[in-house]
């Protein structure tokens, strides 16, 4: 074998797969030998001028730009045994609170792999991508109608794209009246995204507490508003899995003094069919189609981030947009667009599946949808009683907030333990740490793709887990919980060490001493 | 119904019970009456056969393949993607995955993100690079914020090679964050960095090759930022860099650019992959996830998140950026796609590109009436001019079976520029289906 | 939840798959709930005709068929929790000795799934499927090539199908010369299906030895041959990996006592483009796609195994055969036809893949296959001297078979335990005690698509296991290879038990203690 | 050269080496020269993309879809895959697995085969299933070995409502194991029990329900079987199933059956699945794999291949079948898309054929000319007679996009069966496609 060759990787060796043991798996670059490869392209007939005939001397790349050479073969083993270290809604529940992870269709997939949808350019004229414009103008609708809104651009290639996008709308909207108003309300609770989409859009945001009962503390809300208050983002249940009951009281606080009503849509999913943002008193809405309409979520993206708005801020919208013209489809740009935000059209494959996953359940499934998410996430916190703490003892919505602040004050195991001890039971962790609120948080929202059969266990590995901890604690032994996860590719990390060194490329390693 | 809701009518009654609830509706009791709804004025739920029936349909009237050769690009290229790529980007492990939360479950995302990251600094010749962004615009606003953020100072100077419709994104985006955008004219299809007055800004923006395919000399944009006190930004064409020099060699700040060449099909535009890379002096402020190695308590080799104190969840309104979710699975795919070709598979694809670019453009060009719009070097696409608008040439070509480009519009209005026709040639066309695109072209103009 | 629901298992629960842990995955019977569903059929129109209005009473099922009643979401997590607990040629190397197993290229898998072949039924007149036959008439003449041979026939669905047609060919041949012979003779090496099928062609198998080469005796050869000997079955290499040097000599003593040769075609790997059966005097061969053309195994098929003959047999093949019809392509029977022997055209799915394969290498890249796998085994084989037993020592093709007897001896350790100890290292065992003339044989095929590293990774595997259990016997220590496999989802299994108690099915189990 | 042979020839050269040899060439050395190739008269090696192109063209001359709308069946069915099954079957670790021989890293695939053996016991009514065998007719010739070495008659009866085509493989295996073939013939589309003489047979064959789509006797298949001594084996469809009588109620021995209608493509004949099971007291003759459950040394629930002494690599010439590679994969997804279908997905698929076969029927029958082969009760397919050959009527109807079934000639020469067209609807067909197959039928005819 060839130059250093002992010191390559065997592309053939499943040992880091975890069926095949707990071996570390190399990098793609340690598989890497000099003239391995996988291409090949298509045979074009074309006249073969060299590099130096083609581009300028000035231009010319001196060294070859070093990317991995390895056999089809070994791409294939290496990716394939890195999936077997990745934990997938596929393998299990992924009750991570704020992010619904639910079950993804697969004839999404299929669709959004259909050459008739994946191969059209995005500079394709109208007349040659009428079904495009027909799918992205009918999940617009759908979509409107779902949030009771007017229109709605479906540019926005994920959730904070769209809030941004939303706050940029209520700016402009502003300023079409003269004002030029400086602050945005969020509440404590909210999510990061929020906060700084709104100092992206120029705003300096406000923050208002939370009540005794995990709601808007409508009189804070009142000390802060006034006329420099463009207005106000919410989510409605907001992060703590709470329906803010007052949101037709706080509407009309917030357009008493001319602000407008921005609805995150990251919580849409229990509400659908059930009651919609714009009935709330809501001007802009987005939503993100990774969570509430069930497209993959990727491992973090791609996503969707649909902005919905009521009908006196339409003319603002990016453009362009598809629209219905005659019996056919075209673009239109709204008159006071603030224009673009996105290369093309967004995440247009992302978009089909949403618009599959629509049609596949109908009005009436998603209002069933959103139904069984609320069922699973109250029959799941009802069944922690006890064990964890209930900062708001009150219904839930789609997602439960428990808190582990009893938990670790008695027995010394916190929220990231029980999180951590949790995947050795063979689920995903909830959300910890999120909402900030709420000490030692467990943020824990199962989805309605979850069985009866599955909440059950995952209450009972939760009830267990904070049993066991109390046990040892009262037995004054070693916390199990401290040592998790004992089963998975990898322990616990140093997270201090990869900050603190960062070594965030191949190249920036040092050798490595295994 | 309900094939997605695993729950019973039986597995609801006793849920209910359990919760001494009568009925679902009682779950809202929160909600005021008065809004709620008795449901949605959408169709039915329908069964999976016919959402396939249905999809068939409708994707009938989308014109692909041999009904619409693909001769344009604009920041979207018609790139040979193999099947081992599908087939492992498709891997559901990648597919349903989150965010990745819990490293422990998440090594096969975070070292794919790792692995991306590498080959990414790599193109651009920095030592940087995040774990991806929404697509090239959403880079390009991103970079500008952190130029404007370090110089301090909120003046763009952007070369009208750049994109229209990511300088149009940045407009949008500048709306929030008060930026000015101000434009560096194209003289023969290069951008003239000398037109730049004297002043300070925040950064000098340039594409690498540039909207219309020419080369732009990268040490006089540096030159400019530099007499600006600005930060260089280069927009760099992933495939183009298999033979190109990397911006990072002339000092670039930050490189953007577009990742959807990289093993993405076209998608009508979505979704795409920002690509972001920047000099280890811009780490705190990078957008975006960034995976760092690290070890386990074992000792074992793994990967993280890392530097997470710049992102919105934990900085909130101090965050370098707003965004959360990106293009994970885009960025997987192209590292999967740089594996497969390796050093020299990106070459030759580049040099492909090259080769049909130059044969294209000869052929039209040896057509009566066609004119190019500059003599500027091209490797990658290029412009021309015909005696008919270039909106009617697309239109009539579709019809012979060709989509023949991009009109050139928006973004060059009023410049010698404007009216022409943007053309791609990437490696998947060959000698005789530009032959026939060049005759068909031939044919609509005259 | 519905009737016996704490019995049933959570469809949620990741436990199962070894990313998330050890535990047992339950059956899909135990995930289902009365009522539950995932299917969804095509909306048609029709009259909705009670089952009681269609079938006559007297054949109308009372009870309904019970089948495992899941959501969509379950039977994703049940599947893919199932296939973490599979090794794979796409998760790590497979040296099983006598299986070909190399990587399969995915385009192939693309190839297979497009709708234009895909979803050709096959009644189709050759009017509707000029594709489908010109793809069949194209691999048999590539075959064809590749093997000396005249024609072929694609019908057979594996090997051991292929074997028996070859025999029954045999004997059809034999029986229009006017002559009934009853004996076939068959190396004691040989694979068990040789056997098997010669006796199921009516013939009864008689043995001939290996000599001391590892060669077929030929003394003892030319002591069985005799006018009732019907042919030969060989393949060459053999068994053990060696190549039948004096193959001409054999042949021609076949055939002096009118016999014919079948060539097994299971390895033909090592001899693509270098030698062809044809040339070494065969008179019928089958291929096993599944092996040397990269058809994947599928767990235990589907694979292919067609037959293709010298001219003299051409009028004897099963029908109907695609064949070129002037510029098209159609079927025709063979004159003197033995049969069809499968329901329609053979596995054209698997043949597909074949053919997409010889394409993709070319004569030339399958030529360099076979040498890559030839070079690939003999630098394994040397790697491993001194470690185990080279029962025959020379220079082999595509496999290597080695011994365990002396470290079995020394230590305790046998083929087994080596096997058993190989997947804790991350690779699937190689084959053991087959073939049966070898003690403690353990029969290595790296095959071609291993890369060096791979191939010295396993090479360093087996040394080392054996240089651990003779340190171990010399310490008078336990051997770990006796407890191996241990980092795999199950240990060793009580096959025992399996035979003694046999639970063949879900009913037939007694209620779990679980 | 060789993206499948990762070797460089750096690689080939140090290897060789280190074996002492100068070439590849001489790793041959053994081989006579006199036979040794300079190498194949094949084509060279093609680009993957050059592969998929030449693919599109190929595959352009095959019917599918609206191009030939599906009527055909005879043992092939046009049934309704979705898109979960795909996407679990092709999961890699099933597809590129090798057959179990090391059963702690293989417990995926055994368990899916030792769950699709529970649901293929529960299809039969019989206790014992195997895990696959090639196909229907591959099923059939081992349940007659089974038969004959069992009751030690080689004498076989089969219905002539057995697929005609798995008769012929039938008749082929007997020229090795010169088994017997007898007929016995149909009157009014279903089996004449009586016409059978007395005397001993090894087996009674017949079809349920039978190739012409009615249901047979099975009561008086046994009784017949009873009267020879012989076993009873029943071809069964295992979509009409769901909602027919399990074979096993009636005393059945073996049930063997096609299972492509069990979620696999039509692929132009295959691969496609050979069904089979027995009663528990042939199971030490069952032909092909058997997958049992045990446990591991922690007592773990864990599945093998078990009563391997009846197999081909344990007792040779002495085995009950030569079975080794079989069509797992096929068997795994049959498992898939019957967790998909459930009891109720099964039932519906049945009834919606028996509705769209009485429907077409119905509508054929309508046309003047058209008349029924025979009046006996269908459920899965038909056959009906016109004034014009069937041929022909398969030929000119493909014209306008309609497979509308399969000639009845092999197998029925000389019978009143012969000439006639058998037509199959399966659930996918709508209303709409039925109307327009039976007027584009009565054009045809006319
Ligand atoms: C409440 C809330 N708002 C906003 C977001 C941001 O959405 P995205 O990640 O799609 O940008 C999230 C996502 O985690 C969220 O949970
Ligand atoms: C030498 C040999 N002959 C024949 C066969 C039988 O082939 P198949 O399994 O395809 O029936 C095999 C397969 O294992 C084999 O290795």
């Amino acid at each position: 074998m060839t130059g250093d060759a002992s010191r390559r990787a065997p592309g053939g060796r499943a040992a880091s797969a975890p069926l095949m043991g707990k071996a570390t798996e190399p990098t793609i670059f340690e598989y890497s030998a000099p003239g391995r490869r996988a291409w090949s392209l298509r045979t074009t007939g074309l006249p073969e001028w060299s590099a130096e005939e083609l581009v300028p001397a000035a231009h010319l790349r001196a060294e070859p730009l070093a990317l991995p050479e390895v056999a089809e073969r070994d791409l294939v083993g290496h990716f394939t045994r890195l999936s077997h270290r990745q934990y997938s809604v596929d393998l299990g529940a992924y009750p991570l609170g704020s992010c619904t992870m639910k079950y993804n269709p697969k004839v999404c997939d299929e669709a959004a792999s259909l050459a008739a949808f994946r191969d059209v350019h995005p500079a394709t004229p109208p007349v040659g991508a009428q079904g495009w414009l027909q799918v992205l103008v009918e999940l617009e609708e759908a979509l409107c109608e779902i949030t009771g809104m007017a229109a709605a651009t479906l540019q926005p290639a994920a959730g904070a794209a769209g809030e941004l996008t939303g706050l940029l709308l209520m700016r402009a909207w502003h300023e079409l009246a003269g004002e030029r108003r400086t602050r945005v309300v969020v509440p404590e609770s909210a999510h990061g995204t929020n906060p700084a989409s709104v100092t992206l859009g120029g705003y300096t945001p406000v923050t208002v507490g939370t009540d005794a009962r995990g709601l808007v503390d409508r009189a804070a809300l009142a000390a802060v508003l006034g006329p420099d208050v463009a207005g106000i983002v919410l989510t409605n249940p907001n992060t703590l899995g709470l329906f803010e009951e007052e949101i037709l009281e706080i509407a009309q606080m917030v357009h008493d003094v001319g602000g407008l009503l921005y609805y995150d849509g990251a919580n849409l999913n229990p509400i659908l069919g059930v009651v919609r943002p714009g009935d709330m008193g809501f001007d802009i809405v987005h939503l993100n189609l990774h969570k509430t309409f069930a497209t993959p979520h990727g491992g973090g993206g791609p996503g969707a981030g649909p902005v919905a708005v009521s009908q006196r801020l339409v003319d603002l919208l990016p453009g362009p947009r598809p629209v219905r013209v005659g019996d056919g489809y075209g673009f239109a740009t709204p008159p006071r667009s603030i224009g673009r935000i996105h290369s093309f059209h967004g995440n247009a494959l992302v978009l089909l599946r949403a618009w599959c996953y629509i049609k596949l359940n109908g009005g009436e499934g998603l209002r069933r949808v959103a139904q069984v998410s609320v069922l699973n996430a109250n029959w799941l916190h009802e069944k922690l009683r006890g064990a964890y703490d209930f900062p708001f003892d009150r219904p839930v919505m789609h997602e439960c907030v428990v808190s582990a602040a009893s938990l670790k004050r008695e027995t010394g195991v916190r929220a990231l333990d029980v999180a951590k001890r949790l995947l050795e039971e063979g689920f995903h962790a909830p959300t910890v740490y999120f909402p900030l609120v709420v000490e030692e948080s467990l943020m824990i929202e199962p989805t309605e793709t979850e069985s009866p059969e599955t909440v059950a266990a995952l209450a009972e590995a939760l009830v267990s887990i904070a049993a066991e901890a109390r046990a040892h604690a009262a037995a004054g032994e070693h916390q199990p919980a401290h040592d998790a996860p004992r089963t998975t590719p990898v322990g616990r990390l140093d997270e201090t060490r990869a900050a603190r060194k960062l070594v965030a490329t191949f190249d920036a390693r040092e050798r490595p001493a295994d | 119904m309900g094939n997605f809701v695993p729950h019973t009518d039986a597995d609801i009654a006793a849920m209910l019970e359990f919760l001494g609830l009568a009925s679902l509706d009682e779950l809202y009791a929160v909600v005021p009456a008065a809004i709620r709804l008795a449901g949605l004025d959408l169709p039915g739920e329908i069964a999976e056969a016919d959402l396939v029936a249905e999809l068939d349909a409708i994707g009938a009237g989308n014109r692909v393949g041999s009904r619409a050769l693909c001769f344009a690009g604009g920041g979207a290229y018609d790139h040979e993607v193999p099947a081992v790529v599908r087939a492992l980007a498709g891997r559901s492990e990648f597919v349903t995955a989150y965010t990745p939360y819990q490293p422990e479950v998440a090594q096969g995302v975070l070292q794919a993100l790792f692995e991306y990251q590498t080959m990414v600094a790599r193109l651009s010749g920095l030592p940087i690079a995040n774990a991806s962004l929404y697509d090239g615009s959403a880079a390009l606003v991103e970079a500008t914020n952190l130029a404007v953020a370090t110089t301090g100072s909120p003046l763009i100077w952007c070369s009208q090679g750049v994109n229209p419709r990511w300088v149009e994104v940045l407009r949008t985006f500048a709306r929030g964050s008060g930026h000015a955008i101000a434009t560096i004219g194209l003289a023969g299809g290069v951008t003239s960095f000398d037109q730049v007055p004297a002043g300070r800004a925040g950064a000098v923006v340039v594409a690498y090759p540039n909207y219309l395919g020419a080369l732009e000399d990268l040490a006089a944009a540096r030159a400019a930022a530099d007499r600006l006190g600005a930060h260089l930004i280069v927009c760099q064409d992933p495939i183009a860099a298999g033979i190109l020099h990397s911006p990072g060699q002339f000092g670039t700040d930050v490189v953007c650019g577009e990742g959807q060449a990289l093993g993405n099909p076209l998608g009508f535009g979505g979704p795409y992959l920002g690509l972001f890379s920047c000099r280890a002096e811009h780490v705190r402020r990078l957008p975006g996830r960034l995976v760092g190695e690290t070890v386990d308590v074992a000792g074992r080799r793994a990967y993280v998140t890392t530097l997470r104190a710049r992102e919105q969840d934990i900085r909130r309104e101090k965050a370098s950026s707003n965004v959360c979710t990106n293009q994970t699975l885009i960025a997987v795919t192209a590292a999967i796609q740089l594996g497969w070709l390796g050093t020299e598979g990106l070459r030759q694809v580049a040099l492909r590109c090259a080769r049909g670019t130059r044969y294209c453009r000869a052929a039209l060009l040896s057509i009566p009436g066609v004119e190019p719009v500059s003599e500027a070097p091209v490797v990658r696409e290029f412009a021309v001019r015909a005696p008919l608008a270039p909106e009617l040439i697309v239109e009539r070509l579709l019809e012979k079976g060709f989509l023949a480009g991009i009109p050139l519009r928006e973004g060059f209005e009023g410049t010698d520029v404007e009216g022409g026709l943007l053309v791609a040639v990437t490696e998947r066309r060959t000698a005789a289906e530009i032959d026939g695109f060049a005759a068909a072209f031939a044919e609509v103009i005259r």
